[in-house]
């Protein structure tokens, strides 16, 4: 018992060093749009902030993230942050956490726990909510354009099948197929969030469906890339002419916003992935004694490269339509 | 007499190691005459070709390349290369860092096209190398040891890219996975084609394909005959990376960016698939370059008529695994034997019945 | 006479593709006997086994056991219907334990599980009994071949049998265990058991079989008794025409031996834990042979010579220039060519065709770049089975399914395309039949006369006195002698082998 | 004389799991020393061990019978995932028991093993080619049950999951609170299959029939071994042990969803061979396939405390430690061969 109390002296020495000690598990380095995610908590958990960040990547493995959440439990972090790989399977690991008096901060993908207590605070962005804006705008756009009454036929290039984002967004769209009548979805088909996977199921959706597609659902810009590549190589035009394809978008990376720019991609929902400074207003809010609220969604624009539509609104709140200029696209940070 | 020489041959053709993958490549095929009529529509459409065909030679073209090195490794080795795909991936990685000098993103080459697909291959050289001198110089067995390549593959390439998808939006680089100027054939279909007719030239004109398969056969036995089995070995595994290099530098040039995550993503599985349906032994031994090709092509054709057939991608694996089961049943040599015998049964009950007609 | 008939095997038909190997073969073995199998290489001896112990399915005929017709669909079955069968080429798992080999199929138990201390102590007992020099819990792996081959035949002689196949397994020992085995027989025919035995050499025939049972072609010859069948007549009827005897091939010996024109000289070469250091020296046109033990270092040696293990210590002089041997290729282009004992595991490339089999080692020595054109490639494979009649459906066949014989000439044939001035023959006349060992032999001597220089290893003391001019003996590793000239009797041989004094120089 | 023969006989054959476990010994007492500070010294990190890869360990037993006979199954990663969407499905979607999840779980995972033992054995196509197939297929179909992640709320498959097991030791925290090691029953299990398998690979006629044909499948017909039944029986309890050890799994998470266990065959794969298992047959022991779990565990474990490593650095450091392991192992044996021939 010696021991253990002298390895307790030492933790309270480790602990007064002051520095907070965070343990993120993220999910891997799949996208762009991931790496972003990363440097965000990497760039708010840094020394000079005053935290001491361990930082686990899980390679796309749930089994890896519950590997590394034992992991930190082991380490006395005091905070943990899971970015988690999927939804589901947290409930025993995470009550472990409780057990040990951790609190754990979830990002990006919600989970679904059978207690709600084992996760402190929740921040993410609302896919459903992403589609259903990209609808709302879809619907103002055609209404402007007078296009409003026209038969409009649309595929979706979904994402990885299971992935939150892919449930999300695909549910958007399929809710808005329902309210408009006259909107038909021709064809869903994965992409898998890749733009060679984009392209080689554009293809063959531009051969089974030829002239009748009016509007590309791409459920992240890399697909869009890779849908728009196969468009313009079946000899058609993606654009607001009009025999031209609507190509829409979601994540609003830098290279997505540049083709906004040039009007390949019409519509860009954004998908942020700075997390990093919301993560740590929990953090400073648990440390001093207080209770955050449970779930916190991130700010998210549309980006639009035409001027028809101004306003938005989904789900009963408005937002702003961004026309993409360069000055945009220089402010971007990912 | 004319029908007697027919027949003749058939029996030649039907003996005839490639005959069965060229049949089940055929009926995959075939079934789309029923499902997609217009499967087999082949036009010009903007100055390209233009139909499913067209998609299939085109799409399994970096397929094509690495199932051929993938046959040299297992032939020689007995074993198979899993890092193919990572390979890829770091050669993608060199050669689009190289040409966009380091930004994440570039409308103009920084660097000479030359030097980035060179410094690409070599860099997949040195990783097949590193590959074949854990296999035939330490003699660990090549799963696992490829396995490491496997795993460390992809992390270089996102160390050599920084972790972001590196874009090179240059015409001339868009070249090699898309067209050479106005000619209507897709450029990787090119690749593929001098990917084959180079190896098949170097079998022929050198002793190296005998002396694979001797080396792949009894390791012993070729050493005392005089061969460097160690040397053999560790070249099909340099062969295998530069092969995978190139098939790298096409599909990044098809998305004009280095993408470490899924360039050539499951890759490996698929080129150990066609190298199994071309009729290839993967536990070495004699091989049939051909064959591999074929089976590339077979699966290529199947993924794109279940995409044609409207199957959703999630579900794909599910036909993908049937399919591949009864071609690699039809395929076995068991199952030959047995319908040869049904047929010697079923042919002396017919002569049986002919006697007592007599 | 009234002996009893236990197995009687009627109008056994086999095809392969492309090969006849049995038609219509009648076979009949009696209680007690000891019934010798006989023919040329590829006669279908090895194929007649393997039909009757459920290896090969037949085409036609019946297989008739204890007055029951019975079909055995696998060697388990053979097993289980009292058939236990060494076959040709050794059958064991090279990965178990030697007593697992002997045991395994059917382990001493103890409350359903296996007692290994059983196992190895009945393992132990056996193995003494055959007088067998090796540990129980040894690793089949690092046993001789002759010592897997006692071990194959000492697992299906402690088999409960009526009737016991050995197919050839003599082909790998030395006299000692011949007699050992010779022994072991008449003890089982005492008892009763039936036995079927394969062997190309007649004098053993002679001395313990009863019946003779000759193939040729895949078709019956006959049945014969021993007494009624002299050696020459059985000879004749295995080859289905007369032969001219085999004594004094020597006589036909034309040049004589130029001593001091030496072609490979070995000094002081070594290799750490098989073999110590010692000196050799091969003329021109000189056959010299390599005896001694099982066991001795016979095949060690030359493999030193040949780069095939690389030596420790010691050099290697081609013309009295000192070469160096690496690997065996370095060998190969000194002019040397070496004929493995083992040919399963260092002779043939078991896919690749006959073709492919016989130009390897000309193919390898020649480069890659230099490959051999077809024509070429048909010639000399064409070349070889003509001249070593080498009994096979066309070039193109597998080598592995060539009979074992006719497998040791293919690889004899890929040797001697190599046009080598030193030749290594370790073991070339195994498993070879009565008339082509003779035309072995002759060849070996017509390529002394030719001028090549050859080292020759064989178990049999009488084919390398026929042979050989000159032979240096082995025992334990060490060269411990050479005999020459006059010298050269079966006696001195064996003195010197035992370690008669006088000769260790 | 004897003797000396008898002692190098075991030195050969199990020399490849010595190294193992003592490098395994090494590199964890490294850890301990470079990371005590961040807590590896803890017995409850040696447990997580365990606790994380209990599925692993199961389905690595599994994998180590097949790899003995000169196969392979790469089709265990899907099926974990099929068994756990099945379980999960099953609880959720229609609401069976937890037991009858368990059924439907090794059931799952026997007729995986039955068809593609069938294929391998009395087909004879290649165990690669089938197995990869039957990755496909169990990947597809986990797919066509549901794409949707599932949940699992199910009561008593919950109690099961959580059911803890102290230890009688443990650490104190820094609070001061004394907190004992623990695991989970899904470890017990594991370890049971471990020492089961152990038995009977080395006691069974079964057991020894299978290191007998991975050694020459040929020898083995020829010496009256029943090679097929024997091979079919393998592949039946590897499939047996795949339903198992995704159960094992997914009492670990509690889920089922598509992309569950994606490349779980490779850690099998690569743990049997650490642990001294050969891909081309007739030499491996479980207990050998336990430590390359172990192996594996550690290195990721000795990642996930260093904590600063971005994603590409992970990889790259995984496979290095990978690397230089196997890499190590390669050479000893290599110089053991050579010392054992002078
Ligand atoms: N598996 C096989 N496939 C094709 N042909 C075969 C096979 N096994 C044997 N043969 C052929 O059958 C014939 C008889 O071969 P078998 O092995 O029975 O000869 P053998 O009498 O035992 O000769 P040896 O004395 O050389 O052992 C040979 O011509 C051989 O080429
Ligand atoms: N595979 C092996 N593993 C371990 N020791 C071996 C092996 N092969 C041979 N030896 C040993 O090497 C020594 C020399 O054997 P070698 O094979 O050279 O004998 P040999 O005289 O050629 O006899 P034969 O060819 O009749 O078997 C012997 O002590 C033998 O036990
Ligand atoms: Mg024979
Ligand atoms: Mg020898």
């Amino acid at each position: 018992s010696s021991n253990g109390s002298k390895d307790a002296k030492k933790a309270d020495d480790s602990s007064k060093s002051g520095n907070i000690t965070v343990g993120f598990s993220q999910v891997g380095a799949e996208s762009d749009w991931r790496t972003a995610n990363s440097t965000s908590m990497k760039e708010t958990f840094s020394e000079e902030n005053g935290y001491t960040l361990i930082f686990d990547d899980a390679q796309q493995k749930q089994e890896n993230q519950i590997k590394a959440i034992r992991n930190f439990i082991q380490q006395e972090v005091d905070y943990i942050v899971l970015a988690p790989v999927t939804e589901t399977g947290w409930d025993t690991v995470l009550k472990e956490a409780k057990d040990a008096g951790i609190p754990v901060i979830i990002v990006d993908r919600m989970v679904k726990v059978s207690d709600d207590s084992l996760y402190t605070a929740w921040v993410g962005s609302n896919f459903e909510l992403e589609g259903k804006k990209a609808a709302a705008w879809l619907k103002a756009y055609l209404d402007a354009t007078g296009r409003g009454n026209e038969k409009i036929n649309i595929v979706d290039i979904q994402g990885t099948i299971g992935a939150s984002a892919q449930i999300g967004r695909t549910k958007g769209l399929e809710a808005a197929c329902k309210e408009n009548k006259n909107w038909t979805l021709l064809a869903k088909e994965t992409g898998e969030f890749t733009q060679a996977k984009g392209q080689e199921v554009m293809e063959s959706l531009l051969k089974k469906h030829g002239d009748d597609i009016d509007v590309v659902y791409c459920e992240n810009d890399n697909e869009a890339f890779g849908a728009i590549d196969a468009i313009t190589a079946a000899g058609k035009k993606v654009g607001t002419g009009k025999d031209d394809i609507l190509v829409m978008s979601f994540d609003s990376t830098k290279t997505g916003l540049t083709d906004v720019k040039d009007g390949k991609i019409i519509l860009d929902t954004e998908c942020n992935p700075l997390h990093g400074p919301r993560v740590e207003e929990i953090i400073k809010s648990l440390e001093a004694g207080k209770e955050p609220d449970k779930k916190q969604y991130v700010d998210e624009e549309v980006f639009a490269a035409v001027k028809d539509v101004a306003k938005i609104s989904a789900d009963g709140k408005d937002y702003d339509v961004t026309v993409v200029t360069d000055d945009v696209i220089s402010k971007r940070a990912y | 007499m004319s029908n007697e020489k027919k027949s003749f041959n058939w029996k030649a053709i039907t003996q005839h190691r490639l005959f069965l993958p060229i049949v089940c490549l055929l009926v995959v095929l075939l079934v789309n005459v029923i499902k997609t009529p217009n499967f087999f529509a082949v036009s010009i459409k903007n100055g390209v070709l233009y139909g499913y065909l067209v998609d299939v030679v085109n799409r399994a073209s970096e397929l094509v390349i690495v199932a051929i090195g993938m046959t040299l490794v297992t032939a020689a080795s007995g074993g198979q290369d899993i890092s193919v795909g990572a390979v890829m991936a770091v050669a993608a990685a060199v050669c689009c860092q190289i040409l966009s000098g380091g930004q994440v993103s570039t409308n103009e080459l920084m660097n000479s096209m030359a030097l980035a697909i060179i410094a690409a291959i070599i860099v997949a050289a040195i990783c097949g190398a590193f590959n074949g001198f854990l296999v035939a110089n330490l003699g660990i067995q090549p799963m696992v040891a490829t396995l490491i390549l496997f795993t460390a593959g992809r992390g270089i390439a996102q160390l050599i890219t920084k972790g972001q998808i590196t874009y090179v939006r240059v015409g001339s680089f868009k070249v090699m996975g898309g067209y050479i100027g106005k000619c209507p054939v897709p450029t990787p279909i090119f690749f593929a084609i001098a990917a084959i007719i180079i190896v098949n030239l170097v079998l022929k004109k050198t002793a190296l394909g005998l002396y694979i398969e001797s080396v792949g056969i009894n390791g012993s036995a070729s050493r005392l005959v005089g061969l460097n089995s160690t040397m053999i070995k560790f070249l099909t595994y340099v062969i295998c990376g530069i092969l995978s290099g190139i098939a790298g530098i096409v599909a990044s040039s098809r998305i004009y960016s280095a993408d470490a995550n899924n360039i050539g993503l499951n890759l490996e599985m698929d080129a150990i698939l066609a190298v199994a349906l071309g009729g290839n032994v993967l536990s070495g031994g004699k091989f049939s370059i051909m064959g591999s090709v074929i089976g590339a092509y077979t699966i290529q054709a199947l993924t794109t008529t279940l995409y044609a057939m409207n199957v959703s991608a999630d579900q794909l694996p599910v036909y993908k695994a049937v399919v591949v089961i009864i071609i690699v049943v039809i395929q076995s040599p068991v199952f030959r034997r047995s319908v040869d015998e049904w047929k010697k049964k079923r042919a002396l009950k017919n002569n049986k019945a002919m006697e007592g007609g007599h | 006479m009234a002996q009893k008939t236990i197995l009687t095997m009627k109008g056994i038909t086999k095809t392969f593709p492309g090969v006849k190997a049995l038609s219509n073969v009648d076979f009949k073995l009696c209680e007690g006997d000891i019934h010798a199998l006989m023919g040329e290489n590829g006669a279908g001896k090895s194929t007649l086994i393997k039909v009757l112990t459920g290896i090969y399915p037949f085409d036609a005929g019946e297989i008739i056991m204890d007055g029951k017709a019975m079909v055995n669909k696998s060697p388990q079955d053979a097993q289980n219907n009292g058939i236990s069968t060494v076959y040709q080429e050794v059958n064991l798992c090279p990965n178990l334990t030697v007593a697992e080999n002997l045991f395994i199929g059917r382990e001493p138990k103890k409350l359903g599980m296996i007692n290994w201390k059983e196992m190895n102590s009945r393992s132990k007992v056996l193995l003494e009994s055959l007088d067998i020099d090796v540990a129980p819990t040894t690793l089949l792996d690092e046993c001789s071949i002759a010592i897997q081959q006692m071990i194959a035949i000492a697992r299906a002689v402690d088999m409960e049998c009526k009737v016991l196949i050995l197919d050839e397994p003599t082909s790998s020992l030395d006299e000692e265990e011949v007699e050992k085995l010779f022994a072991l027989m008449k003890k089982l025919k005492a008892k009763g058991v039936g036995i079927i035995f394969v062997t190309h050499f007649l004098e053993q025939v002679y001395e313990v079989c009863d019946k003779i049972t000759v193939l040729r072609n895949g078709e019956l010859v006959g049945e014969y008794d021993v007494e009624n069948l002299p050696r020459v007549q059985l000879v004749a009827k295995m080859m289905g025409k007369d032969f001219d005897d085999l004594a004094d091939i020597k006589s036909e010996r034309s040049g004589e031996v130029k001593e001091g024109d030496p072609v490979i000289e070995a000094v002081g070469v070594s290799h750490h834990g098989s073999i110590k250091p010692f000196d050799i020296t091969f003329n021109k046109g000189e056959v010299v042979g390599l005896t001694g033990l099982l066991g001795s270092g016979r095949s060690e040696l030359v493999r030193a010579i040949y780069g095939a293990d690389k030596a420790d210590t010691g050099e290697v002089k081609v013309f009295g220039k000192k070469v160096k041997i690496n690997a065996p290729l370095d060998a190969m282009k000194a002019g040397m060519a070496y004929l493995p004992e083992d040919r399963k595991k260092d002779g043939i490339l078991a896919d690749l065709s006959v073709r492919e089999n016989i130009i390897i080692a000309l193919q390898a020595k020649r480069g890659m770049f230099k490959p051999m054109k077809r024509k070429e490639m048909e010639d000399a494979a064409t070349n070889f089975i003509n001249l070593l009649q080498i009994k096979t459906a066309s070039m193109e066949t597998p080598i592995k399914s060539l009979s074992g014989g006719n497998q040791q000439k293919v690889i004899l044939g890929r040797w001697l395309l190599t046009n080598p001035r030193f030749l290594i023959l370790d073991e070339p006349t195994r498993g070879i039949d009565i008339g082509t060992k003779t035309e072995i032999q002759k060849l070996v001597l017509r390529l002394a006369d030719e001028g090549k220089s050859i080292a020759f290893i064989s178990s049999e003391v009488e084919e390398m006195l026929r042979t050989c001019s000159r032979m240096a003996v082995l025992r334990d590793g060490k060269k411990v002698g050479e005999i020459k000239g006059d010298d050269l009797t079966q006696e001195k041989i064996m003195e010197t082998i035992a370690g008669g004094d006088k000769n260790n120089e | 004389m004897e003797k000396k023969k008898a002692k190098r006989k075991i030195n050969s054959s199990t020399f490849l799991l010595m190294i193992t476990i003592v490098l395994f010994a090494v590199m964890y007492i490294a850890g301990m020393i470079i990371f005590e500070d961040k807590g590896f010294a803890k017995p409850q990190m040696f447990m997580n061990l365990f606790i994380s890869n209990a599925g692993l360990i199961v389905i690595g037993c599994g994998m180590t019978l097949v790899m003995i006979t000169g196969g392979i199954d790469i089709s265990v990663g899907s099926v974990t995932a099929l068994v756990c969407m099945s379980a999960a499905y099953a609880m959720e979607n229609k609401g069976m028991s937890a037991i009858s999840a368990v059924v439907i779980s090794l059931l799952i995972g026997i007729l995986f093993g039955v068809v593609q033992g069938y294929l391998v054995t009395y087909l004879e196509i290649q165990p690669f080619i089938v197995t990869l197939a039957g990755m496909f297929f169990g990947r597809g179909l986990t797919a066509v049950i549901s794409t949707d992640m599932i949940a699992i709320k199910n009561k008593t498959f919950l109690a099961w999951a959580n059911y803890r097991i102290n230890l009688p030791f443990g650490t104190y925290n820094r609070r001061g609170m004394f907190i004992p090691a623990y695991i989970y029953p899904t470890v017990i299990i594991a370890l049971g299959v471990v020492i089961l398998i152990t038995i009977m690979l080395k006691f069974t006629k079964f057991g020894r029939n299978l290191y007998a044909i991975g050694g020459n499948q040929q020898s083995a017909v020829m010496m009256g071994l029943n090679v097929k039944r024997t091979k079919m029986k393998a592949y039946v309890l590897d499939g047996f042990l795949a339903g198992l050890g995704g159960f094992l799994f997914c009492l670990n998470s509690c889920a089922g969803f598509v992309e569950q266990a994606k490349g779980l065959e490779m850690d099998a794969i690569a743990s049997a061979v650490i642990g001294g298992t050969l891909l081309s047959g007739g030499v491996g022991t479980v207990i050998g396939t336990l430590f390359g779990v172990l192996i594996n565990g550690t290195i990721s474990s000795l990642i996930t405390t260093q904590g600063t490593l971005s994603s590409w650095w992970v990889r790259i450091t995984l496979s290095a430690l990978l690397c230089f392991f196997i890499v190590l192992q390669a050479i000893i044996a290599a110089v053991k061969r050579k010392k054992k021939k002078n």
